[in-house]
């Protein structure tokens, strides 16, 4: 049963995949691109990773769309008709050529021999030890905290990146546009 | 009831790449170029949450009752993602908001032609 | 004290990003990015000289052994890159500050600085790890802070430049994300060493590690600004302002080329790349080409600071020629030109900023007769693009001398005769800036112009005489560079 | 003074002098006289090592390692000796003639002028003294890079595309050729080091010696091998005192004198003649000695006559060495020294033209030799040393040459003798004409006068300083003919380390 919403609900990506390149107005895309991420949320509960699925709606779907919104809100979402580049298809048809090339040697979806879940010091180890050594059920949530706390460490930087790059880029600008304006 | 999906999965997720990586190459729109840019990222997530999905498991939260769980490595890396993700769109975003400001328009072409061709 | 130094590397201008962002004072901010750098400097060297007389260190984050945890792992490579980027950072940020109270608005230095500070952190993390999915977080830091670095140059074509980047870098992150998500799936494992040991066995020639090493070049060729991948760079470093674009073309590509080098040579190893994939044949074109285009380019710039731009790619170029050789020389040349570029491109941008604060301009034209207005600076670019020619007694000479040696070892004349035939262009576009620079009487209209002032001076003749320096005590640079090539073609 | 001490202060001096003149800027007395003194000092010190390398010595210095295994490094053997002794003893003539020519000539930019000399000497005595391939690259480069300013020093269109053409072939050459020869030279060997002999011996194909070779010969541009010898008629726009000590000394020497070190001190003139290696050189010198004496027949200007000259003279010296024997080897030794003193000779003669009577043409010059009579009678003796004939220096070398070629390849004796011919066809025309002609009526004697009244009554002392010069070398130049069994004894070992 779950496969059958699985493959539903890709249909359903890649349908609306299609409808964002085809839309003529930026502000649908956006809004189908929020949908786009809500659906995939649901699509990583189906594949139990439920701590990302509601990361996943919470800032995929959620909190991108909000600055988008306020983003065309402040600019135009008016998108100019451009001829089908065909070049960028290529390119984009070609990677996925590779990636499907790629997936050949990929072991079977949900396959529980697939060496992503059989190394001894990795997963078997934060699936197998992580209570007795974290004292946490959600095994997620140790790793974040100690396994990988660093990574978790880059994130929190990355956040704060972002925020001065924000604040660099909107911060105090309305005295500037005169400036922009004549440059 | 189970299908064997073998490597379905990992297919639609490359055609969603694809259809992102166009999105991103071909659009005009800065707007769309990002939105582009996000549809490509989230399908390289949803990669990594497929291959972490064990067959029978559960989530990968400790209860008596399961008999597998799927792999939660790829949950935190891809967590971790999420967030990358979403600094990257807010920047891309400021960054449009100022070109608008500066150029008046947000089509690539436009701004390349008033750059002077560079 | 000193056995954290690994953690202190990037841990210290993480935190000090922070308190700079809290403080909100210009002066203080720049104080404290300055002493950071110079901190960090200090620490690099300390790892350098700690690996090289006693072996690569291992350092455990959170105590979990690697592959458990994530790990540091410094060997004679990475030391000499994070002594690199650290060392331009210490250069670079004390000299920032005229420029930058030029260029930026006096409210926004302290995010400025603190922006400098996280791209630091970026870098030195990117460099010091040995967890593959680590990278790509570090990644994306030092990209992030490089959008909004970039994007505060005063012309606005800084800002599409920056989007262009914003583009362009977060496809190349994301193609270094895919291409890590392969090999986990392949393997089980982040951990670098980890990821090489299991390789080594049945899944070397699968499918899925050929993609995988398919992305992770693609991915770090796009940072590196490999032709064709480069149509970030050029805009970015024009149109950034002074002191970023100084700090970014001597140490962000670097810093990229280091990554490939790590996946092709510890990743991967020599044996699945070179020998099973035959990636040379990809990278060896592309160099030449990147070679050529970037230094005929380069000659019809009329803004030098685009002009030096062109030629990075060229000599991005060199780099991974060195690498597409597979002999130790040629990856010797690669990694000893990593940082005599990165000096001698550092120092030329600095020469840069300094015209562009005296003159308002990087035009050619404005630099008509600016020898007799600012001899010191002036001379700095002779220096300078001495260096980029590759003339003996500077460093880039010592790097062509091993890249040529690589490929006569390799029996490819033709390679020899391309290497320096593109050298010799080099000659033409610093030239034609000499030639104008000394040769050309001034505007007599122009407004006086004078020298630029000690603070700018000091560090780009700290810079430049590094590369004059690095240039006949090769011990520290060459004998370094031969170490880290020994190892990464797996000599015992 | 031990001999590091004097070797290190016989080529820092100048390169160190040249960075203080700058702070003379504005007291040219003081530069002048500095830049005088240098040049003493540096051929003192130059001079107290002679008697050392006589006696046999090879006083010898490392600098510093430049790469892992190869370092820049000094030693001092016979030939490196006399070209030496040649740069920096003329230096001091020439900087006198400078002194009276650039003020003579009202030149701007004279600080930059000195400044640029002194290093090009350094480098020049760097390059004599070069104990490996890699230092005496070195040293080539800095001396192109140097004289690029001397060149290009008038700043006008016409300057700095010579300049451009100078440096371009300069530098084109010596990385695209040069720099891979030495590099393959290292990846054969493992060393760069000169030794009496040569390395090359067994480590290199057979048919692998013409190329590396060829590679050396085109590598050294300044040698003026055709077709790389375009730089040398472009360069001549250069102030004539730059003409006369560095595109007719020091340049135009180090390129040859890196073919005749390479041949003796890398190949070693056994491997060239057991292989034939170098009889492809043969015919390419001879070519160029014959093509650029014809071309110089056809120049009225008397620098560019005489720029030509020297491609055809600094052949000769490639040509003695390609015959690779003993008395080839000696005859490019002395031709160094002979066509050094006799071509700077008729340059300081045609500089002094130029300053006190402004003729640059050969066909202006009708009678002049009676205005100028030590000048031009300077200039006569010097043709003789460039022509070969006795009591002059040239004599010799013209001698030994053509004993080699009798042993190497006795058609090109031909050559030799025919291009002597030839010489006399292009020098002797302008002696005849300055003597024998009658002065044409008053054509350039207002502007002279005017020349006297806006001279600031400098004239006289401008005239002494360029005339005495070319006399002093035309001294020399009969010196050499009568003093050379010192010159064959030093350059003895040579001969000795490649019978």
């Amino acid at each position: 049963m779950p496969e059958l919403i699985n493959i539903a609900l890709l249909t359903f990506l890649v349908v609306i995949s299609v409808v964002i390149i085809r839309a003529k107005d930026v502000f649908t895309a956006v809004m189908l691109s929020g949908i786009f991420s809500l659906l995939c949320a649901g699509l990583f509960t189906v594949m139990d990773a439920v701590d990302v699925a509601f990361t996943e709606a919470a800032v995929g779907a959620g909190v991108s769309t909000v600055l988008m919104l306020a983003a065309l809100s402040m600019t135009t979402s008016q998108e100019k008709e451009r001829p089908t580049n065909w070049g960028a298809l290529v390119v984009a048809v070609l990677t996925g050529a590779l990636l499907v090339y790629g997936t050949l040697d990929m072991p079977k979806y949900g396959d529980p021999a697939a060496p992503v879940h059989t190394h001894e010091q990795v997963a078997k180890r934060y699936v197998e030890t992580s209570l007795v050594e974290i004292d946490v059920p959600n095994m997620v949530t140790s790793l974040l905290a100690s396994y990988r706390g660093f990574d978790t460490l880059g994130e929190t930087t990355v956040v704060l990146t972002a925020c001065i790059g924000v604040l660099l880029l909107l911060g105090g600008r309305r005295r500037e546009e005169d400036e922009h304006e004549g440059s | 009831m189970n299908i064997d999906v073998g490597l379905f999965n990992y297919w639609v997720v490359v055609i969603l790449m694809v259809a992102g990586l166009y999105t991103v190459i071909s659009k005009g729109h800065l707007i769309k170029k990002i939105i582009g840019l996000n549809i490509f990222q989230v399908s390289v997530f949803m990669m990594y949450i497929t291959m972490g999905k064990v067959e029978d498991g559960t989530a990968p939260i400790f209860s008596e009752t399961a008999v597998a769980y799927s792999n939660p490595l790829n949950s935190v890396l891809i967590l971790t993602a999420i967030v990358v993700g979403v600094a990257t769109t807010a920047v891309g975003l400021a960054l449009a908001v100022r070109i608008h400001e500066a150029y008046g328009t947000l089509d690539e072409s436009e701004i390349i032609e008033m750059d002077g061709g560079e | 004290m000193i056995d954290h130094f690994p953690a202190i590397q990037v841990a210290l201008p993480m935190i000090a990003a922070a308190v700079v962002v809290i403080v909100r004072n210009p002066l203080v901010s720049h104080l404290i990015a300055t002493g950071v750098a110079w901190i960090s400097a200090v620490i690099a060297w300390t790892l350098l000289q700690s690996v090289l007389a006693s072996g690569p260190i291992s350092y455990q984050l959170g105590g979990w052994a690697p592959p458990t945890g994530i790990e540091y792992y410094i060997d004679p490579l990475n030391a000499f890159v994070l002594f690199l980027v650290s060392g331009i950072a210490a250069v670079v940020f004390p000299f920032a500050g005229a420029s930058v109270a030029a260029e930026v608005d006096e409210n926004k230095h302290h995010l400025f600085y603190a922006c400098l500070l996280l791209c630091l952190t970026g870098m030195l993390g990117i460099t010091i790890t040995g967890d593959a999915f680590n990278i790509f977080v570090f990644l994306e830091i030092t990209s992030l802070s490089s959008y909004a670095l970039i994007a505060m140059g005063r012309d606005r074509r800084a800002l599409s430049a920056s989007f262009n980047y914003l583009v362009l870098g977060t496809l190349g992150g994301t193609a270094i994300l895919i291409g890590v998500g392969l090999l986990l799936m392949q393997t089980g494992t982040l951990n670098i060493a980890d990821l090489h040991m299991r390789l080594e066995g049945a899944h070397a020639a699968s499918k899925t590690v050929l993609v995988a090493l398919a992305f992770l070049t693609v991915g770090s060729s796009l940072k590196i600004a490999l032709f064709p991948l480069h149509a970030w760079l050029p805009n970015a470093y024009a149109h950034a302002p002074s002191a970023v674009t100084a700090l970014i073309a001597a140490t962000s590509t670097k810093v990229s080329l280091y990554v490939l080098m790590r996946f092709i040579f510890t990743l991967f190893g020599t044996a699945v790349v070179f020998d099973v994939f035959q990636l040379q044949r990809v990278l060896l074109p592309l160099a030449v080409i990147g070679m050529f285009v970037g230094s005929l380019v380069a000659i019809y710039q009329t803004n030098i600071k685009r002009m030096l731009a062109y030629s990075s790619l060229a000599q991005i170029g060199y780099m991974v020629l060195g690498i597409s050789l597979v002999n130790e020389s040629g990856l010797a040349g690669s990694i000893v030109h990593m940082f005599n570029h990165a000096v001698i491109k550092g120092g030329l941008f600095m020469v840069m900023a300094a015209v562009v604060l005296r003159t308002g301009s990087a035009d050619l034209s404005a630099m008509r007769g600016l020898a007799k207005r600012m001899p010191l600076t002036y001379l700095g670019f002779v220096i300078g693009g001495l260096g980029l020619i590759g003339v003996p007694l500077t460093a880039g000479f010592i790097s062509k001398w091993y890249l040529v040696l690589g490929a006569i070892q390799n029996g490819m004349w033709l390679i020899v005769a391309m290497i320096l035939l593109s050298s010799l262009l080099a000659v033409i576009y610093v030239w034609r800036v000499v030639e104008v620079g000394f040769f050309e009487e001034p505007d007599p209209e122009a407004p006086e112009i004078k020298e630029a002032p000690l603070s700018m001076l000091i560090p780009t003749w700290i810079m430049l005489g590094a590369s004059l320096f690095f240039g006949v005590m090769t011990d520290t640079t060459a004998g370094v560079a031969l170490e880290a090539a020994r190892q990464l073609m797996g000599a015992p | 003074m031990s001999a590091t001490v004097l070797i290190v202060l016989s080529m820092f001096m100048p390169l160190v002098a040249g960075l203080v003149l700058r702070a003379f800027d504005k007291e040219p007395n003081i530069r002048d006289g500095f830049s005088l003194l240098v040049a003493v000092g540096t051929f003192a010190c130059v001079c107290s090592l002679t008697p050392m390398v006589m006696a046999g010595e090879r006083p010898a210095f490392q600098l510093l390692e430049m790469l892992p295994g190869l370092s820049l490094a000094f030693e001092i053997e016979p030939l490196g000796m006399l070209f030496a002794l040649i740069a920096s003893g003329l230096w001091i003539i020439t900087t006198v003639y400078a002194i009276g020519y650039m003020r003579g000539h009202h030149e701007s930019n004279q600080t930059r002028f000195f400044t640029c000399f002194a290093v090009a000497i350094g480098a020049a005595v760097g390059a004599a003294f070069s104990a490996n391939l890699l230092t005496l690259f070195t040293c080539y480069e800095l001396l192109s890079v140097s004289t690029f300013p001397l060149v290009a020093h008038h700043q006008s269109a016409e300057s700095r595309k010579a300049g451009r053409i100078y440096l371009g072939i300069l530098l084109t050459s010596s990385v695209l050729f040069f720099l891979p020869a030495i590099v393959w030279t290292w990846h054969l060997t493992g060393t760069t080091d000169f030794v009496a002999g040569g390395i090359l011996m067994g480590k290199i194909p057979d048919a692998a010696v013409p190329l590396l070779l060829a590679l050396f010969i085109f590598g050294a541009g300044k040698a003026a091998v055709m077709p790389l010898h375009r730089w040398l008629p472009a360069a001549m726009v250069a102030p004539t005192p730059v003409s006369a000590l560095l595109h007719a000394v020091a340049v135009v020497k180090v390129g040859v004198f890196t073919v005749v070190k390479v041949v003796t001190y890398t190949f070693g003139t056994k491997l060239l003649t057991d292989t034939g290696g170098s009889v492809w050189l043969m015919y390419v010198a001879s070519f160029t000695i014959l093509a650029s004496s014809v071309i110089a027949l056809g120049k009225d200007n008397l620098k560019a006559r005489l720029a030509y000259s020297t491609i055809s003279q600094l052949s000769y010296i490639v040509l003695g060495a390609a015959f690779a024997n003993e008395l080839g080897i000696m005859g490019a030794g002395f031709h160094i020294a002979m066509h050094a003193m006799g071509k700077i000779t008729l340059f300081f003669a045609a500089g002094a033209l130029i300053v006190l009577v402004h003729k640059t043409e050969i066909s202006d010059m009708a009678g002049i030799g009676r205005k100028m009579p030590w000048t031009m009678g300077a200039f006569f003796v010097g043709s003789l040393c460039i022509i070969g004939i006795p009591p002059t220096g040239g004599s010799w070398s013209k001698w030994y040459l053509l004993m080699s070629a009798a042993d190497a390849n006795v058609w090109l004796m031909g050559v030799l003798l025919i291009s002597s011919l030839f010489s006399i066809g292009y020098l002797m025309p302008v002696v005849t004409t300055a003597f024998f002609k009658p002065l044409p009526p008053e054509s350039d004697h207002d502007h002279h006068d005017d020349h006297h009244h806006e001279g600031s009554g400098n004239v006289e002392y401008d005239h002494i300083l360029c005339v005495i010069p070319p006399v002093l070398t035309a001294a020399g130049c009969v010196l050499l003919f009568l003093f050379s069994d010192q010159l064959y004894a030093l350059l003895e070992p040579v001969m000795a380390a490649n019978r």
